[in-house]
C-alpha cells in the first residue's frame, strides 16, 4: 500500500519552469532525499508537498486521499521545518515553543522537557532569540520535531549552520523517527549517510 | 478562539519588546499634535477650528504607517507559514492581526487624543465626542488597512503602493469621523453621524474577514 | 460668446483626443503582442 | 452551478470568434452614433437659457461620467464571477476594462472642470460629485497597479478582483459620505424618479452620444481583450518547453 504519493507535479516560479512531471512514492519507515543545485526548486517542492503552494499540475495523495480535499486534516499529518526558522526574534526560546504548542494541536506539551534536553537548550530557555547564534536558532527550530506527533517530516536544509555534534544528534533523531514507523522528506545538498531514496531536480 | 487570543497576545508582546513601527508611530502622532501651535503661529482660533480634522488625518496616517508591513514580517521569518500549517483558519489569522494592530496603535491614540486636546482648551463635550468617534472609527481603518496589506503580501513590490490603494477607501471614515466629532452631544440622543459610523463599522466587520482571508489565501496558491 | 465657444471646443477636443489615444495605444499593444506571438510560434515549428 | 447561456463564450477561442463576427458592425455603428449624436448635440440642439453654448459640454461630460460608473460596476460583477467560477475571460475583462474606465473618469473630471470654470468661476470645486469621481479615479488607479504587480495573471487577477469588490462595496458609502456636504453642483437632472427634467431636444442627442460611448467602450474592450489573450498565449508558450 502506498503511503504518500506525488503524481506528475510541475512547478513554475516567476517565469521559470522548475521541474516537470515529478513522480515518487513514500512508504512508512522510508527517507526521501531531494537533491538539486541552488534554485532548482527544492524549497518550492517541499512547499508544494506541505500544501503551502499549489503546483501547476499534478496531485498529491496521502493514503489515496487528495490533500486538497481537506487541508485542515492534512496539516495535522506532517511537520514542516522550512528554510526560515519560523521563530519570533523578540520572544524567548520558551515563549516561542509555548506559542507554537498553544496554536498547533499536533505538538505535545509534555514532550517539551525531552526536546529541551535533546538539543541542549536548557541554558538558553529564557534568552531572546535575537541574542542566539544561527546554529542555536536552528536547534530551537528543529526541536519542534520532537514535540510533534506527526508521522511525516518535511525538512528544508535541516542541518544548515549546525555543528558536528548537533548534526549527529539530528541524524540520531531522524533514525529513531524512521524506526518508529515515521517517514521523512529532506531537501538538502549535503550527503546523507542513511538508507534512502533519491529524487534529483 | 484560544488560538485567536494566543496570536493577539504574542503580537502585542512582540511589538512592545521590539518597539517597532506600531509603537514608534504613536510617538509620531503625539509629537505632531504637540508641534501644531508652531505651524499655526499659535493662533488659538484656527487651531480650535481645525484641530479635530487634523487629529483624524494624523490618526489615518499613523494607521497607514503601521499597517504597511503587517503580514510581511511574519511571512519573511516563516512564522505565518507555520501558523497556517497549524490549522488556524486564515480568517482568524487576519482578524487577530487587525485586532492586535488596533490594540497596539489605535487604542493609545483613542485614549490619548482627548487628553492631548485638553492642552488646546476645547470644550469638554467635544472631547467626549472625539473619544467616541475615534473609538468607533479606528477599527474600520485598521480592518480596511489590513485587507490591503494582506492583498499586497502576495507580491514583491507591493508595499510601496499600499497607501495609494488604501487612501480612497479611508475617505468615508475620515468624513464621517470628523462630522461625528463635531456633531452635538451624544448622550441623550445618538446623532446621525454616529449612527452612520456604527453602521459602517458593522459592515466592515462583517465583510473584511472574508476578503482578508481570501487575500491571504492568494499567498498560498 | 467666443469665450464660451472656446471652453466647449477645448472640452470636446480633449475628450476625442483621449478616446483616440486610447484606441491607438490599445491597437499598437495588440499589434506588438501578436508580432511576438507569431515569432515564438514560428520558432517552435522550426524546431 | 448556474449555467448562463453566455458562458458558452467563456472559452477564449469562441469569444474571439464572436468578436471577429461583430467587430465591424460595432465599429461602424459606433462611428455612426458618435458622429450623429455629437453633431446633433453641438450644432442642432437648443442653447440653455442660462448657460448658452456652454451646455454643449454636457454631451461629452455626462456620457463619460455614466460610462465611468458603469464600467466600474461591470468590473465588480466580473470580479465576483471570476472569484466564484474562475473564468479566465472574466479576469481578462477586468484587466482590459480598467484602463478604459480610468480614461472615462479622467475625461469626466477634466471636461467637468472646463465646464466649471465659466459657470462657477473656478476650475475645481470640492463638491460631492466631483470628489466622488476623483475617488473613483483613485480606485481605478489602484486596480490597475495591482495588475502590474506580478507576471502571474491568475494571482494578480484575484487580488485585483478582491480590491474591486472591496471598492464596490465602498462606492455607495463614499458617494453618500461626500454627499454629506451639500454644494454647488446641480442635482441629478436626467435620471430621476419623476422622469427626465431636460427637454427632449437635448435628451435625445445625449442618449445617442451615450450609446456611441458605450459602443466605443465595446470596440476598445475587444481590442484590449484580444491583446491580453495574445499575451496569455505568449506566456503559455514560453512555459511549455
Amino acid at each position: 500500500m502506498s503511503f504518500f504519493e506525488a503524481k506528475n507535479i510541475s512547478c513554475i516560479r516567476g517565469n521559470k519552469l522548475l521541474f516537470k512531471n515529478l513522480n515518487f512514492k513514500l512508504f512508512n519507515k522510508e527517507l526521501l532525499h531531494i537533491k538539486g543545485s541552488n534554485g532548482s526548486g527544492k524549497t518550492s517542492l517541499l512547499k508544494i508537498l506541505s500544501g503551502l503552494l499549489k503546483p501547476i499540475s499534478g496531485s498529491i495523495k496521502l493514503n489515496k486521499k487528495n490533500i486538497n480535499l481537506s487541508k485542515d486534516s492534512y496539516f495535522k499529518e506532517f511537520e514542516y521545518i522550512g528554510h526560515e526558522n519560523a521563530i519570533k526574534s523578540a520572544l524567548t526560546v520558551r515563549e516561542n515553543l509555548n506559542f507554537f504548542i498553544s496554536i498547533n494541536k499536533s505538538l505535545e506539551k509534555r514532550k517539551l522537557e525531552v526536546a529541551v534536553q535533546v538539543f541542549n537548550l536548557r541554558n538558553l530557555l529564557d534568552i531572546k532569540i535575537e541574542n542566539l547564534s544561527s546554529g542555536e536558532k536552528r536547534r530551537v527550530s528543529l526541536s519542534r520535531l520532537i514535540l510533534s506527533k506527526s508521522k511525516i517530516w518535511f525538512l528544508d536544509e535541516p542541518t544548515t549552520s549546525l555543528d558536528k555534534k548537533n548534526n549527529s544528534i539530528f541524524f540520531k533523531i531522524l533514525k529513531e523517527h524512521l524506526k518508529s514507523n515515521g517517514s521523512a522528506i529532506i531537501a538538502s545538498h549535503d550527503e546523507i549517510k542513511i538508507k534512502k531514496k533519491n529524487v534529483n531536480l | 478562539m484560544l488560538d485567536f487570543l494566543n496570536l493577539i497576545i504574542s503580537d502585542i508582546k512582540i511589538s512592545i519588546r521590539k518597539k517597532n513601527e506600531s509603537i514608534i508611530s504613536i510617538f509620531f502622532f503625539i509629537f505632531s499634535i504637540l508641534i501644531l501651535p508652531l505651524i499655526f503661529q499659535g493662533d488659538q482660533n484656527i487651531l480650535k477650528k481645525f484641530l479635530i480634522g487634523i487629529i483624524w488625518f494624523l490618526t489615518l496616517l499613523t494607521i497607514i504607517f503601521s499597517v504597511e508591513k503587517l503580514f510581511e514580517k511574519d511571512y519573511e521569518d516563516g512564522v505565518l507559514d507555520q501558523i497556517y500549517i497549524s490549522g488556524v483558519p486564515l480568517e482568524t489569522i487576519f482578524l487577530s492581526k487587525s485586532l492586535s494592530i488596533w490594540i497596539i496603535t489605535c487604542f493609545p491614540i483613542v485614549i490619548l487624543s482627548p487628553l492631548l486636546l485638553l492642552l488646546f482648551n476645547l470644550q469638554t463635550d467635544k472631547l467626549i465626542n472625539i473619544f467616541f468617534s475615534l473609538l468607533i472609527g479606528t477599527p474600520i481603518l485598521c480592518m480596511i488597512g489590513s485587507v490591503t496589506s494582506a492583498l499586497v503580501l502576495g507580491f514583491n513590490k507591493g508595499s510601496s503602493v499600499i497607501s495609494l490603494i488604501t487612501l480612497p477607501l479611508y475617505l468615508p471614515v475620515l468624513i464621517f469621523g470628523i462630522e461625528a466629532s463635531n456633531s452635538e452631544i451624544i448622550f441623550n440622543q445618538i446623532s446621525q453621524e454616529f449612527k452612520i459610523l456604527i453602521g459602517y463599522l458593522l459592515i466592515v466587520v462583517a465583510v473584511s474577514p472574508w476578503i482578508g482571508g481570501l487575500a491571504l489565501r492568494l499567498k498560498y496558491r | 460668446m467666443i469665450n464660451n465657444l472656446f471652453y466647449v471646443v477645448s472640452a470636446s477636443s480633449f475628450t476625442l483626443l483621449i478616446m483616440f489615444l486610447l484606441i491607438v495605444f490599445s491597437l499598437s499593444s495588440l499589434k506588438k503582442r501578436e508580432k511576438i506571438f507569431n515569432k515564438i510560434s514560428k520558432n517552435r515549428k522550426n524546431e | 452551478m448556474i449555467n448562463f447561456k453566455i458562458f458558452k463564450y467563456a472559452n477564449p477561442a469562441k469569444f474571439l470568434n464572436l468578436c471577429d463576427k461583430i467587430f465591424i458592425y460595432l465599429l461602424v455603428s459606433m462611428i455612426a452614433f458618435l458622429f450623429f449624436g455629437l453633431y446633433q448635440g453641438f450644432f442642432n440642439s437648443p442653447e440653455d437659457y442660462q448657460q448658452g453654448n456652454l451646455v454643449r459640454i454636457m454631451y461629452v461630460h455626462v456620457p463619460s461620467a455614466w460610462m465611468a460608473l458603469m464600467i466600474y460596476s461591470s468590473i465588480a460583477v466580473a470580479s465576483c464571477i471570476y472569484l466564484i467560477n474562475k473564468h479566465l475571460l472574466a479576469n481578462i475583462f477586468c484587466k482590459s476594462a480598467s484602463l478604459i474606465g480610468a480614461s472615462f473618469t479622467l475625461i469626466a473630471l477634466v471636461t467637468g472642470s472646463i465646464w466649471g470654470k465659466p459657470t462657477w468661476g473656478t476650475w475645481w470645486v470640492w463638491d460631492a460629485r466631483i470628489t466622488s469621481m476623483l475617488i473613483l479615479f483613485f480606485l481605478y488607479l489602484g486596480h490597475m497597479t495591482i495588475f502590474n504587480f506580478s507576471e502571474n495573471t491568475t494571482k494578480s487577477g484575484q487580488a485585483a478582483a478582491l480590491l474591486a469588490i472591496l471598492g464596490f462595496i465602498n462606492i455607495p458609502i463614499i458617494k453618500f459620505s461626500v454627499d454629506w456636504w451639500n454644494t454647488l453642483h446641480q442635482p441629478a437632472s436626467v435620471i430621476k424618479l419623476s422622469g427626465p427634467s431636460i427637454h427632449s431636444s437635448m435628451l435625445i442627442p445625449l442618449l445617442i452620444t451615450a450609446l456611441g460611448f458605450f459602443l466605443y467602450f465595446l470596440v476598445v474592450l475587444i481590442i484590449r481583450m484580444r491583446s491580453e489573450i495574445t499575451n496569455e498565449k505568449i506566456n503559455n508558450l514560453s512555459f511549455t518547453e
